[in-house]
Order: structure tokens, then C-alpha cells, then sequence
């Protein structure tokens, strides 16, 4: 059952321009200059209306959800159910039953690892995942692999970093267990082809997981039309709070899964005989959920509202293709990760630099990007390098923002060797 | 029989008498003690919609096009709210139960015992005398 | 190895009385009618310092933590980390290590259950737990001892709720798994001894959970001078924010446990061949946590410390003294759970009256309390009712909240009999 | 040979002469680039440091009752900072090595590059230092 897209999201009509002007860390100074945020892939910042949402809450709303029969309760369950209503909506999931309230992606895919995984996977069977993957979509498999006595194939990238998928054909067999991909890569921004990885495990029946950590903060997914079994994403990657997440499955699929974590919430009867679960979602988020949580994340998929996804889309490649022709013009600049599809994501190295120390001096000239391995260590064993400097932006950058990283790059090179 | 519509409308009428919250329940309190809803051999699993904090057992006796009602709860107040829901339901045409549009609930300001949060099993009752209306005669899975 | 307590903690001199005006939510109303709050135990309301720590953050800090080499994401992680040795002081553990940031006093057992249960539990063996459990202290149990085929026990309590532990001297041996109990009742207020618990299973080496979600609110525990083995609790109940919650456990078997989450954060080095795991508390902490959340858990310890807790212990006895000599002037009233020893929790019933009508009109009259189960089924059950009426009270109430809650009572007694 | 605390005091004073943090860390970056601080050969796992952005190799020549360090890292700055490290500790009594109060990194201001965050090593350097200090001769489990 295909359900409509309700096409209220990100269909709203501001102007990317002056979102900056929302987030209020922006407008701060590190080292004693204005900062440069250009670490959103390892965490976004908020929007004043997401902050505005959890300190009224705390101040006039705050009560434990469900079950509750005075107003207070009722009205911090209305806003965190809505919440899953919003989140639905933008990823246009066929019912709220399939979202489920998690700390983040990291929790959502380990639920998935340890409840689909624990009850479907069989010895001998095979999990695929990429060389392009975060830490958090390798290690929970691992961990199950180990425990069930199975094997882990990945798809391999080429130096621009662009998944080979053909291997796909090879590898996928009714012997396949799962194939677990990231949508955007948070190492090198790579767009992955996830639609025509999906067709081709559709043809031997194999579900796939879907990890959006970096997706949502570029727009809305629809789940329906990628045609996923999975769907997992971060709330504070897309300008919402700390501590939430979410984990999209197919009604099918959760239906059949037993449930993860016991406690409060997840049962629908209890005696030391016999307990019996609750239904979908509540099967699977046990014990007090992240209710201030829930309403940011709530707050900031509202905001994203405000603003049309496709503008936002043009802004970010826009800003992206600035980046890399003004970083290109630095002598020895060596970018990592040029795959055709890209988020507004540039991962570098300079010649002769060691990483740490250019993040170090950029620091010191206000300007925030991550170095490293960025919890994608097979990637970078692969590529033969240590880490890279990278430099992520959201919609709330600017061209100004990338002068500064060129300067300041600039500056270190001139400092550092 | 008065249509659905002429009964709910004759209930926001009595409501708008009320003054206050208190003369409100009072009401609905009276209700809910007055009728005998279901008799007891009724209140056994086979009829019970459960909620979590006050159960409710309900009964549907279709004859010709029409479906007649009975239902009870263990607390006075979700009682009281049952009598009025049969009042408007109880007897009417099953086309009519399916389609109804209960504005009345909201209008004498007691939606919220309709939210699932109140677990008091109304919801649900509603929704099972839908299906009754549509002809389904299972038990609606228990939530 | 015992440390000293740090004693810094709960010393402070700020009189109890006037606690109340830090709350912002107990100035609003319900209903119309200024809000009398009694239902902490659910989830107990924020102080402003909590409420502004959270708020600040997000405006001005905000960064993910650890391994970032700019100075906002250090700063983020310096405070993070603050909040990790102020729990430790706050409960006494010999080491931060030892401090484990989860969602909940439920994740937190479900935590101890899958890793250490699944590591160490044996077919055969014995979970003991005690009739006055909440729900997320029996299903991650159920859920292992069905995994592994073991039985459960339950110790019973007396008509007052009290646990009659004496049965444990029959049932503890070599054999037994763990005992898991909750330090306060949820349900009835009951206090539970277990320190007598603890001691009477060392002396067969089984290890004891101790379930703290109800006691943090009302004044520090000391793990070392407990002797638990494992200690839960979380922030929410405790005048933190929800979504973080806290597992103290003792380093040795935290050590011997596997991880149970894989991903970000938890590991020191991944590749596809080989992934080894980071240090303790780290190993236990997939995932970007809840940054936000353990910054204000850390607020709301550090407000906890401008009070003395004896005084608070004194002022909620009082509370609690005179909202059980009010309510049994109401005929027909009918209190359940009777210990000698209780926290400030009143749980009652009303001859003739269901909890839920009770509860309805209540909260028309602007009085939160909660009604029903609790979380607690088998000890309803066991109790022969359907559930009951319960206040919970915490520092920032007062006797004009009780007086309201019994003319409530009164007033719903007149209007449903 | 001069005190710990004589050689901290230099220190002090010849960074209390910059204006700015630019000069500071090309200061910090000369000497690391200038220092050959340790044979190709010790850069091995065996004297390995791991930190998670920039590696660290410590080797330590115990010599009576004093320890003489070399050390070095793959990050310059760290390595820069390793020097100021090594001139105030290496060929100190092991005693006053162990229990030294290694002030004169937060009076020039490069606290932050010891916080655990960094990752650079740094630390678990310090700490490994004062472990040969008391006699340990074992590398620190890694962190
Ligand atoms: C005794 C007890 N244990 C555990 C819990 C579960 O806590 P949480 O829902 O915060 O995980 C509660 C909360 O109601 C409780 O009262
Ligand atoms: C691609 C990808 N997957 C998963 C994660 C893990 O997300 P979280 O740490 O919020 O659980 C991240 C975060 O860095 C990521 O970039």
C-alpha cells in the first residue's frame, strides 16, 4: 500500500538566505573570531525555535507521556505523539506504527542488528555492507556475525570514492542475510546509489538497511519510494536535539521482531507467568522516552517546513562547488572523495600537513572543521591515509564561512611547513 | 428514530446549560450511575475492549440495517460517556454508525477522554462499533 | 579499595522551603486552578539552572563530544564529562569509569541483563526479584532467563508492602543468577533494606542489581557503602531532563562484560578483520550520546547540592507524615502500602470509587496525581486491585498541596458517590 | 643540570614575550620541526603512544637515579609541545619527574592540548613519564 506523500514538508516558501540568522550559536565567537561551523556531519547546530521548544516544554509542559489522565500528561503525550506524526510525514512512512523513537542511528541499527538479526540470521548466511561505512553500521553487525557464525562482504569504492555496486550481482543470494548502506557518506559527502542497491536485493528478497544519518539534514527521504526495509536516522544531525533518533522499519517486518529491550511502555500485560507486548511502536521503546527529545525533533522538522527542499538542494551544491574551486587553488591540496554525487561534504588533505595540525590552527582562527578518521576507519586504511580535514556545511553556511576555511588553510600551510 | 445528528445536537443543547466543569460531571456522573448498561453476564472477556486504567465491555445486537448497542465500564465517569455515545449510536443504521461524525464529544468539551492517552478504553469502543457498523463482527485485536 | 566521599555534595545551605520557587512549571495552572504537582514519581519537574544549562548549550556550546580538536567541541566535552565525575560524586563510585550514560534506569537493565546475563547466565540458574517491581525491573529478565532457560523468583511482601526477605536465605545459593530490587518502590513508597539484601548475597558471591529510579530524588546513595553491584537510575526522576539515565556498576565486572552496542564512541580501532574495543565507560557508550541530557543531569546534581539532604529527608517525612494523617480523616479511605519505612509516596484507594473517576476529577480541580497500575502489575495483582491513587511528593511540594489533594479527594468522594 | 621548575620558569618567560597565539605556535612549530627527537628505529608499536589524531613514541633511558627521554609524534605541533615536555623532564631524578607540577603548560597557555579530548597523546604521555618516574617499566595499557 502506497500512501500518498502529504507534501506539507519542506514546501514552505523562506528563503534559505537568512536561516543563518536562526541559529543563534552562529552569531558566537571561538578563539576571539566570529565562528565558522563547519562540523554539521558530526553534529548540527539548532535552530532557535527547536531551543525555544524543549525550554518551554521543561517550563510549562513537562509531564511523563501516555497513561497520564491529568491535562499536563495528556498535553506532553499529544506534543510527543504529533512528534511521530511529523517525522511520518517527512519521511512519508506509511503509518506512525513504523516509527520508532530511539537515542540515534547508532541505537536504531543495533536494534535491527540484534532483534531482526538475533531472530532471522542463520549460520554460514552473509551481511554486505560498504567500505564506505560509518563505525556505527559496521560494528553491530559484527558483533551478531560473531555470535551467529556468519560472514561480512563489502562492496568496495573506487579512489573517488564511489561505490562499485556491480559486485552487487555476485554477492546477492537467498544466502544473503541483510545489506546495510549508508545514504550519504559522512566521511567523503558521497550520495550513494541506494535506490538501485535496493532493486538488486529486491531480487532475491534480501531487506536493506538504510543508514540516513547524513541524509535528513539535506532533505526529506521518502521511504516508500526508495523502497527500504529499514531507515535509520539522528535527530541531532538535522538541527534537533541531542539523544533521539528514529528507526523506521516495515509494519511487516516489526510486526515479526521480537521485542529488544523489556520494561515500562513496551508490555501490554505483566505477571511473572506470562507477559504479553505492546503493539507497534511501543513494542519497541522501552522505559521513559526522550520526551523533550521527541518535541525538538518535532520543532525542527516544523522548521525545515519553512523552507523548500529543492531551494535548499541548489544553495548547498552551490556552496559546495565554491568550496572545492576555492580549495583547489590551494597549492597541494588533495581532495578525498570526489564522486560525482556529492553532499556539501569536502574531506582534504595538503601535502606535507598532518591533519591534527591544521584543525589546531584553524581552531585558532574560529573556524570548527573535524579531522581524523571520522569513525571510518576501514575507509581510510583503505585509501592508505590516516584522516583527513573535513569541512561539512548545512544550509545555514555561507560563501563567507568558505573564504575563511581557504584563508585559514592558506595561513597553516604558511605556518606549518 | 431521530438521525444521529438531531440526537447529538439535542445533547450539546442539555450541555450548554451547564455553568461549569463541576455541574458537567455531575451529569455525566448521574448517567453513568442511572443506566444498567449491560447485564452481568455480559462483563466477561468475550466483550471487554481493554484499556489500561478502566475496562469496557460492549455488545452489538445487529438487526436488519441497524445495530443496537449495549456497553458498560468499571468507572462511573467513562459510564457516564458510554450512555451518551448509545444514545447517539444505539439503533441507527449501520451505514450511519460507520460514517457518523461525533462533533458532539468536542462540542460539550470532552474530547480529551477521547485521547488514546486516557487508556480508558472509549476509543477503542468507538472504533469496534464502527466495525460493527460495517458489518465486521471480530473483536478488533485489544490495544 | 573505598574512597571517602567527596562530601561536597548535598551540604549546601539553602533552606528546603523556598525550593519550590525554582520550579517555573509548579507557578502555571491546570485546568484554570494553579497546579498542584504530585506526581514526581512519574517524572519529577526541572529546576530553572537545569532548564537554562540546557538552554545555553544548545545556544552556545553545542558541538558533538570527544576526539573534536576546536574548542567548542572541547568545551562541550569538557562539560559532558564534568557531568560524568559530578554522578560519581554524587553516588560514590570509586571511578568514572564506572559511569555509564544510558536513556534510563530501563536501558540501563536491559543493559546489565543482555550483556552480563547473556555473558555469564547459565541454563538452570536463578533470577530472584521481588513482588514490588516496576516492569522494567521484571521484562529484561523474563526476557533472558527465556533465552536461556532459567526461573525466576519473586520475594514476597506482607499486606504494609514490605519485602519479607527472609525467604532469601532458603533460595540464594551457588545457583542463583542475580538479584535484582528496586531501592524505593514506585508503587507504594515502600523503602526497601537492601543493604541486608546485598549482604545476605554476598555470602554466596551471587551479584545484586539495585534498581535506584525512585531514589535519586530524594537525596544521594553511596554505591560503595550499599555494596550493590550494579546501580541504576534516571535523570528525569531526579530533576534532570529526559532521555539519560545513569548504570553504576563495579569496574571488575564491567570489565569481564562484552559490549552490547556496537558503533561510534565504543570502539578503539574497527576493520572489517579485526575491531577492538575502547576503554570503560566508553565501551558501554555507543553512539553520540545525550549530550544535552548528561549537562543537565549534571545541573540538576549540582542544584541538588545547594541543599542539605538531611534537611530534605526531614522536610519530605514531614510531608509525608501529614498528607497520611489528612487523607485518613476521609471515610472510606483506604491506604495501600503501610511500611514502616517510606519514601514520600501515598497510594490509596477510596471505598467504592475507581481510581481512574478519582483521577479525572483531580485533574479537573488542577491536581496531578496518577492513577492506575503503575508499572507495577503483579503487585496489583497480587494485591487484588485494579490499581490505585497515587501522590508522589518531592522537596518542592508543600502542605497546601496536600490540603488541595484532600479537599480533592473529598470533593470527588461527594461528586461520584 | 638545572630544577624542573627552573627550566618551567624559562619557559615561561620566553612565551610571556609573544603577542599572539601565531607567534606562540610557530614557536611551538619551529621546535618541533628542528628537533630530531627520536630514531627512526623506536618508531615502532613497541614505544608507540596511541592517540586517536596524532601518534606519539616515548622511550625512556633510565640512568641511576634519572631518566632521560626522547619522544616524538607525526603531528608537528604536538611534537613542538613534546620538546618543551622532554627539555623540563628528561634527565630529571626520577623522584621529582614522578611528582613534578607541570604548571608552565597552563601558564603558556596550552592547557587545551592536554585535555583527554584532543586525542593527541599528549596526555597519556605525561602519565607514561611519570610511571618510568616511579620505576614502571611497562607501557600503559592504551587508551
Ligand atoms: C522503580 C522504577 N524502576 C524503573 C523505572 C523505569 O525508569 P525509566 O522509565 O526512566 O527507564 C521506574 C520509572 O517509573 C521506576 O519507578
Ligand atoms: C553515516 C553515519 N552513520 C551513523 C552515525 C551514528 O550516528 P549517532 O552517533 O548519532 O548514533 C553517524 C554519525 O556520525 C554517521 O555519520
Amino acid at each position: 500500500m502506497k500512501v500518498k506523500q502529504e507534501s506539507i514538508l519542506m514546501k514552505g516558501t523562506r528563503s534559505v538566505e537568512r536561516a543563518r540568522e536562526d541559529f543563534p550559536i552562529l552569531s558566537t565567537e571561538m578563539n576571539g573570531r566570529p565562528l565558522v561551523f563547519l562540523d554539521s556531519a558530526a553534529s548540527s547546530q539548532k535552530p532557535i525555535s527547536v531551543i525555544q521548544a524543549i525550554n518551554y516544554y521543561y517550563r510549562e509542559q513537562n509531564a511523563n507521556v501516555h497513561r497520564g489522565v491529568y491535562a499536563l500528561s495528556q498535553k506532553a503525550t499529544d506534543l510527543f505523539e504529533m512528534g511521530r506524526r511529523r517525522v511520518r510525514d517527512f519521511i512519508n512512512a506509511p503509518s506512525e506504527k513504523e516509527i520508532i523513537f530511539v537515542r540515534g542511528a547508532t541505537e536504531a541499527i543495533n536494534l535491527v542488528a540484534q532483534s531482526y538479526g538475533g531472530h532471522f540470521f542463520r549460520e554460514g548466511q552473509e551481511i554486505i555492507l560498504s567500505q564506505l561505512e560509518h563505525h556505527s553500521n559496521i560494528v553491530p553487525w559484527q558483533l551478531i556475525a560473531e555470535k551467529k557464525g556468519m560472514q561480512i562482504r563489502v562492496i568496495p569504492v573506487n579512489k573517488k570514492g564511489e561505490l562499485q555496486i556491480e559486485i552487487l550481482e555476485e554477492w546477492l543470494s537467498e544466502n544473503t542475510a541483510i545489506v546495510a548502506v549508508n545514504h550519504i557518506s559522512n566521511a567523503l559527502g558521497t550520495i550513494n546509489p541506494v535506490r538501485e542497491i535496493i532493486a538488486k536485493a529486491r531480487n532475491f528478497d534480501v531487506p536493506v538497511l538504510i543508514d540516513g544519518a547524513q541524509a535528513m539534514a539535506h532533505g526529506p527521504v521518502d521511504v516508500q519510494e526508495l523502497g527500504a526495509d529499514f531507515y535509520v536516522f539522528s535527530g541531532h544531525k538535522m538541527f534537533g536535539p541531542t539523544g533521539v533518533g528514529v528507526l523506521w522499519g516495515r509494519e511487516e517486518l516489526l510486526e515479526k521482531m521480537p521485542p529488544w529491550q523489556g520494561g515500562g511502555e513496551m508490555i501490554h500485560t505483566v505477571s511473572f507467568e506470562k507477559t504479553t507486548y505492546n503493539e507497534l511502536p511501543f513494542k519497541f521503546e522501552a522505559g521513559t522516552p526522550n520526551i523533550a527529545g521527541v518535541i525538538g525533533l518535532s520543532e525542527a522538522i516544523a522548521y525545515l517546513g519553512e523552507f523548500n527542499f529543492e531551494e535548499i538542494a541548489v544553495y548547498e551544491k552551490g556552496l559546495l562547488d565554491y568550496c572545492v574551486k576555492k580549495l583547489t587553488q590551494i597549492p597541494g591540496m588533495q581532495l578525498v572523495g570526489t564522486a560525482k554525487s556529492k553532499a556539501s561534504v569536502v574531506s582534504f588533505l595538503v601535502d606535507g600537513l598532518h591533519p591534527y595540525d591544521v584543525g589546531i590552527i584553524l581552531d585558532k582562527m574560529g573556524i570548527a572543521v573535524r579531522t581524523g578518521h571520522h569513525c571510518t576507519q576501514p575507509l581510510m586504511e583503505y585509501l592508505g591515509i590516516p584522516g583527513t580535514i573535513r569541512a561539512s556545511m548545512a544550509f545555514y553556511n555561507n560563501r563567507e564561512d568558505v573564504d575563511r576555511l581557504v584563508e585559514g588553510v592558506a595561513k597553516a600551510q604558511m605556518m606549518l611547513s | 428514530m431521530k438521525s444521529i445528528n438531531q440526537i447529538q445536537e439535542e445533547i450539546v443543547d442539555d450541555f450548554s446549560l451547564f455553568d461549569d466543569w463541576m455541574q458537567k460531571y455531575e451529569y455525566i456522573i448521574d448517567l453513568g450511575k442511572k443506566l444498567p448498561l449491560i447485564e452481568e453476564d455480559f462483563k466477561t472477556d468475550e466483550y471487554l475492549i481493554k484499556g489500561c486504567q478502566s475496562k469496557v465491555w460492549l455488545k452489538a445486537y445487529p438487526e436488519g440495517d441497524r445495530v443496537y448497542f449495549k456497553a458498560d465500564s468499571d468507572a462511573v465517569i467513562t459510564k457516564g460517556i458510554i450512555a451518551l455515545l448509545i444514545s447517539v449510536l444505539s439503533g441507527q443504521k449501520s451505514e450511519d454508525i460507520a460514517n457518523a461524525d461525533l462533533y458532539f464529544i468536542e462540542k460539550i468539551g470532552l474530547m480529551e477522554h477521547l485521547s488514546p492517552t486516557r487508556s480508558n478504553g472509549l476509543n477503542s469502543m468507538i472504533r469496534q462499533m464502527r466495525y460493527y457498523g460495517v458489518g465486521i463482527q471480530t473483536k478488533e485485536k485489544e490495544v
